[in-house]
């Protein structure tokens, strides 16, 4: 490639002899990826044709490198390759060839020469506890991200502890542990929440920003819409049992056989949000709840911490029943006491009670 | 920045746990104070028993006698209604029934969603109806105080926040979720303080009632 | 003896609190379902005569005294005071607009006995000074001559004599080891002696030993009425003592709503101890003296009659059934009223109403759903067992100009009643 | 899916997947509005099934039910795709793999023909040029 900044994506795809018709059809299935409408085709091909190469630094710090696998596991040449044959990952530790001053260097040179145009993708939480408790080459995660943020046109912070702190936040977050949006408030902060996000969704956001050249729309929590703006239990193919009322009870009774609702089983695709139930994993083979299990609400801030796995949502974080039965133990320690007040209030009463005679029931005046 | 998440887990944790404490307290210490007041051992020969009509009329108040709710059709429909749909959704959904199973350790089947929610319109709806006849009915406005109110609305809203939520109409999720469950901590808390008490109390009161005219040989 | 300050009212309410009124007051959610139980309501449509509203006082002393949160609230000076002007207020409520017929009691959903909460709060009214000037009067004589009516044993056997006289019936007085002492209302002396004759024709048939008590033959207590334990207890013992020292095995209360409970039902829990002797309705004994055949009537009456049901008697006594078999024997032709038995209306003038001329005119408006029961059995005779109703009634019928006999039903069963000559008395 | 499948896995239940998830009939309710409206005005729809939320089985009953039409066709372009009609004229179903064989995309089409089948005018440019330059190559000498 003599110089890969200058070629559109269309170009790129035409050099390696791809038809207009294999074009659209790459089209058709980019719009399936980033969950756009078929009707949105057309408006994909004519922006992918025309879509440049923009250059992607990827920081990791505290995690556990599952995003990078969820990402690079595919055993078969996938539409997630061709994005990403696309784009100019010029720094990732773990895939890089080069390492040390070399890599630090390859970095630089791309921000330098990329400067307010190119892509940062973070990976794990930045922890604030404690400088040292994460580094790249002797410099503190919060310092490499702050360097590496500024000449950068958006942030994509990668899987739920770049997001939400994650599993180093989880209590009692020993490290400081805090989000790529704790830190980054002067840019574009896009997060692809999971433990570990669906790769489809981590290139979908990619391919977005490479097609249209913006940020997708985002909810609440910075998220992609269209990726998450659905709840797992909306588009949960097991919906209808939980409409009905029929739930597994166990992970081995009838209720699991026959794929009824997981809910009871502590699913908590009430409260998630995210693309399983239609993108799938492993190549769409299923995703949790298809699998039996339900959901552990993996791309929701603080989920680690929301109670038994195994719990329903509704049931309480903590242990209600040893509360009720404390409070109940208090209550008839107080309770006993308010009883002796009210006894001694009406013994009192009584003792002051002044007899009542005909000549004594009108008021002296 | 994880606002609603944080605030669904606080419901759901610290805020809940405190809450239920407040109720079991607050209750058992009702309970404690009525009871205590005693009763006087009654003297005059009985005609009849007293716990068997105490017993029956626990029941028999549930229904209202002809004369008056022809007067007044719409405090017994209205005061059914959302009585029902309160006690449907309260102990008949499935996620509630899960709440008491941890918190009892058993459990019992629940209805069907559509059902259950079918009961918490019709609930909503009766709370609205038994509302507006508080605020035009000559009786009930000379009744009713500050509290009556409260207790309305302390009903209201976990009724009207578990729609929302089931229904997912605000969004995200966790925050309508979180708000449901912060409704009924607000329910819980206040609870052993108002009309409320009524709920258990009324078991007291209609005893009370059947007792001493059972005694008297006459069935209340 | 101690004077009639609002303190005493105060401690008068905290000394009646008990777990039922707890619990009633625990319970109460203001649906205001008690008002239409209520005549004082449901004939004025004025909703002050709500009955539960009528137990404000008696609600603020329990929040105040008896709740650890209106106590709080006291503590923090949110409570709102009983004051003596309150009371004054609640006169009214709590007298002149209440029977005590206890049907409110009978609709409540939650189950509160209101009556027995307004027999409560009047003990707190009268000790503070708040009784109905009439009622006060009253009870003055009832303790001080005798009788509320201010009639004294003379009076009676005046009229004993007037009686053997007319009837050739024996009517034994003072008579130690009696079966039977009976008592008797104050009206019943001056408006209705006709009882006292029917009870002695009633008696000679069945072979009843009877008597009546010179010291203690006035049954009505106005200590019930006015609230007041303390006097009713005064008047209740006058009974007991009575019956003690005739040594009788029964006392039979006469044709008076209010007696009844009071020496049935309240007395023992009066005086401290259960009594040494029974206590029977008048109609409880005749219906007795039924069923053993003792006595039996003849020529029925076809005419169409309707039967009063006295609150006290049927609501708060559980004399429901007996009346009926006694119309039975004396008619062909009875009606009951729509809600009758213990659904029945009051009168208008039970609990002290109709000794209370403050009163009048509202138990007069009253007394139209009365009235209106009445009409719509199309009865020709109307019957009851209370002195007391009856005058209320006659006075009622009076006013709004309706026509309509009016009979105690102990006099007709007398009228009815198979004479056969050889019996002694 | 070669390495998946060598992994052995036994399938505990045989009845999830037998059953209906009831999410089939809304999306053959759709496709029937969707060739209403091609019959009535010409108007194509298209929709993409990946987005659908199915059930094992689902996927499996929908084209069960549409069956196999007169006309389908192979195209060879990135991977291979099919594009069949259904029993029901009109509706076509479209299934993209990858060059790896990994479906990317799968859709339902209400529709004439669907466009992909269509030479594309670029491609007509291609295929100008290719067969020009084979002509001239062939006027070089050899016969045909």
């Amino acid at each position: 490639m003599a110089d890969p900044r200058t070629k559109t994506l269309g170009e790129t795809l035409r050099r390696h002899g791809v038809s207009r018709r294999g074009f659209l059809k790459f089209c058709t299935a980019t719009a399936s990826m980033m969950a756009l409408p078929p009707s949105m085709v057309p408006a994909v091909a004519a922006a992918l044709d025309k879509a440049s190469r923009p250059s992607v630094i990827w920081l990791s710090f505290q995690e556990c490198t599952g995003c990078t696998e969820s990402l690079t596991r595919s055993h078969s040449p996938t539409l997630e390759s061709l994005i990403f044959d696309h784009i100019s990952l010029d720094y990732h530790h773990t895939l890089q060839v080069a390492s040390g001053h070399a890599a630090e260097k390859a970095r630089e040179e791309a921000m330098h020469a990329n400067h307010g145009n190119y892509l940062v993708v973070v990976d794990g939480s930045i922890p604030l506890g404690n400088p040292g408790y994460s580094t790249t080459a002797g410099v503190s995660n919060l310092q490499t991200l702050e360097e590496t943020v500024a000449g950068a046109a958006a942030v994509i912070a990668v899987g739920t502890c770049a997001a939400f702190g994650g599993l180093p936040k989880a209590y009692p977050n020993p490290t400081g542990a805090v989000a790529v949006r704790d830190i980054v408030h002067d840019k574009p902060v896009i997060n692809v929440s999971g433990c570990p996000p669906i790769p489809m969704v981590i290139t979908g956001v990619l391919a977005h920003y490479l097609t249209f050249g913006t940020l997708p729309q985002l909810d609440q929590y910075g998220r992609p819409m269209n990726f998450y703006g659905t709840s797992i239990h909306d588009r949960c193919y097991r919906r209808p049992f939980y409409d009905k009322g029929l739930f597994a009870d166990t992970f081995d009774d009838e209720g699991a056989r026959k794929g009824w609702c997981l809910y009871k089983l502590g699913c908590k695709g009430p409260m998630t949000y995210n693309a399983c139930a239609t993108a799938k994993w492993n190549e769409g083979t299923s995703w949790p709840v298809e699998s039996g299990h339900g959901c552990l609400g993996c791309s929701e801030p603080n989920f680690w911490d929301a109670g038994g796995f195994y719990n329903a949502l509704s049931i309480p974080v903590g242990e209600v029943s040893r509360s009720v039965s404390y409070a109940a133990a208090a209550g008839l320690a107080v309770g006993a006491a308010a009883a002796g007040l009210n006894s001694r209030a009406k013994a009192k009463a009584k003792k002051n009670h002044g007899t009542v005679t005909v000549d004594d029931l009108e008021k002296k005046s | 920045m994880n606002e609603s998440m944080d605030f669904l887990l606080w419901a759901r944790g610290t805020a809940f746990d405190v809450a239920v404490a407040i109720f079991v307290i607050g209750v058992i210490i009702r309970l404690f104070e009525i009871v205590s007041l005693g009763r006087a051992n009654n003297l005059a020969e009985p005609k009849g028993s007293e716990f068997g009509p105490g017993m029956k009329t626990i029941v028999t108040r549930t229904l209202p006698e002809a004369g008056v709710f022809k007067r007044q059709p719409l405090t017994v429909i209205g005061g059914y209604v959302f009585h029902f749909g309160l006690l449907i959704s309260l102990f008949l959904f499935i996620p509630h029934i899960e709440l008491f199973a941890a918190t009892f350790g058993f459990s019992w089947p629940g209805l069907p969603n559509p059902i259950v929610d079918a009961a918490a319109v019709l609930g909503i709806v009766g709370l609205l109806a038994v509302l507006w006849h508080r605020l035009t009915n000559p009786v009930m406005k000379i009744l009713t105080e500050k509290e009556d109110y409260l207790v309305w609305l302390l009903t209201f809203l976990p009724l009207l926040t578990g729609y929302l939520a089931y229904h997912r109409l605000v969004n995200p999720y966790p925050f309508i979720l979180g708000l449901h469950i912060l409704s009924v901590e607000l329910l819980l808390v206040l609870f052993p303080f108002t009309k409320l008490m009524h709920t258990f109390t009324l078991f007291l009161a209609r005893w009370y009632n059947g007792a001493m005219n059972g005694r008297r040989g006459v069935e209340s | 003896m101690s004077e009639a300050t609002l303190e005493r009212g105060l401690n008068a309410f905290r000394e009646q609190i008990d777990a039922p009124v707890a619990a009633f007051f625990s319970s109460c959610v203001s649906c205001g379902m008690c008002a239409e139980a209520c005549l004082f309501y449901t004939e004025t449509n004025d909703p002050k005569y709500t009955p539960i509203r009528k137990l404000e006082p008696l609600r603020r002393v329990w929040e105040q005294e008896y709740t650890i949160s209106g106590k709080i609230k006291k503590a923090l000076g949110f409570a709102r005071p009983v004051t003596d002007a309150m009371l004054v207020e609640w006169r009214e409520l709590l007298y002149d607009s209440c029977t005590m017929c206890a049907r409110c009691s009978m609709v409540c959903p939650v189950g509160n006995d209101i009556a027995y909460m307004v027999r409560k709060a009047r003990e707190g009214m009268a000790a503070s000074g708040n009784a109905p000037a009439d009622v006060i009067s009253a009870a003055g004589r009832a303790v001080k001559i005798g009788s509320p009516m201010g009639i004294k044993y003379k009076a009676l056997e005046a009229q004993i004599k007037h009686i053997e006289a007319d009837s050739g019936e024996k009517i034994p007085v003072d008579v130690e080891g009696a079966d039977y002492m009976a008592l008797l209302s104050s009206m019943e002396v001056i408006n209705f002696p006709e009882y006292i004759q029917s009870l002695a024709k009633i008696f000679k048939q069945a072979g009843v030993s009877w008597t009546l008590c010179s010291e203690a033959f006035e049954a009505t207590n106005t200590g019930i009425q006015i609230g007041s334990s303390d006097i009713a207890r005064q008047l209740v013992q006058r009974i007991v003592d009575g019956a003690e020292k005739l040594k009788v095995k029964y006392v039979i209360a006469p044709e008076c709503g209010h007696a009844y409970t009071s020496i049935r039902w309240d007395g023992p829990n009066l005086i401290g101890r259960p009594y040494n002797f029974r206590v029977l309705h008048i109609l409880e004994l005749l219906d007795e003296l039924r069923a053993s055949g003792k006595i039996r009537t003849e020529n029925l009456s076809d005419e169409r009659m309707t039967f009063h049901d006295p609150c006290s008697i049927a609501r708060k006594g559980g004399v429901i059934e007996s009346p009926r078999r006694l119309m039975d024997m004396v008619s062909t032709n009875f009606v009951e009223m729509k809600d009758h038995g213990k659904w029945n209306w009051c009168c208008g003038g039970g609990g002290g109403v109709s000794a209370n001329t403050d009163a009048e005119e509202l138990r007069l408006k009253a007394f139209r759903r009365k009235k209106e029961q009445i009409a719509e059995t199309g009865a020709e005779l109307l019957v009851t067992a209370c002195a007391n109703c009856r005058l209320v009634i006659e006075e009622g019928l009076e006013e709004y100009n309706v026509e309509m006999p009016m009979e105690g039903l102990t006099e007709l069963v007398a009228q009815h009643l198979v004479v056969d000559e050889n019996v002694e008395a | 899916m070669t390495a998946l499948e060598k992994i052995p896995i036994l399938v505990e239940a045989p009845e999830a997947a037998a059953q209906s998830y009831l999410n089939t009939l809304p999306l053959l309710h759709e496709i029937l509005h969707a060739l209403r409206r091609l019959h009535r005005d010409g108007t194509s729809t298209a929709l993409d099934l990946l987005a659908m939320p199915f059930g094992p089985g689902d996927e499996a009953r929908l084209f069960e039910f549409l069956g196999n039409g007169e006309l389908s066709a192979e195209l060879d372009a990135m991977g291979q795709s099919s594009i069949r009609e259904s029993r029901f004229s009109g509706v076509w179903i479209i299934e993209h793999k990858s060059s790896g064989g990994r479906r990317v995309a799968l859709q339902i089409e209400v529709t004439r023909l669907p466009a992909i089948l269509q030479t594309q005018p670029e491609d007509i440019g291609a295929g100008l040029d290719a067969m020009q330059e084979a002509l001239e190559t062939l006027k070089a000498g050899e016969p045909v």
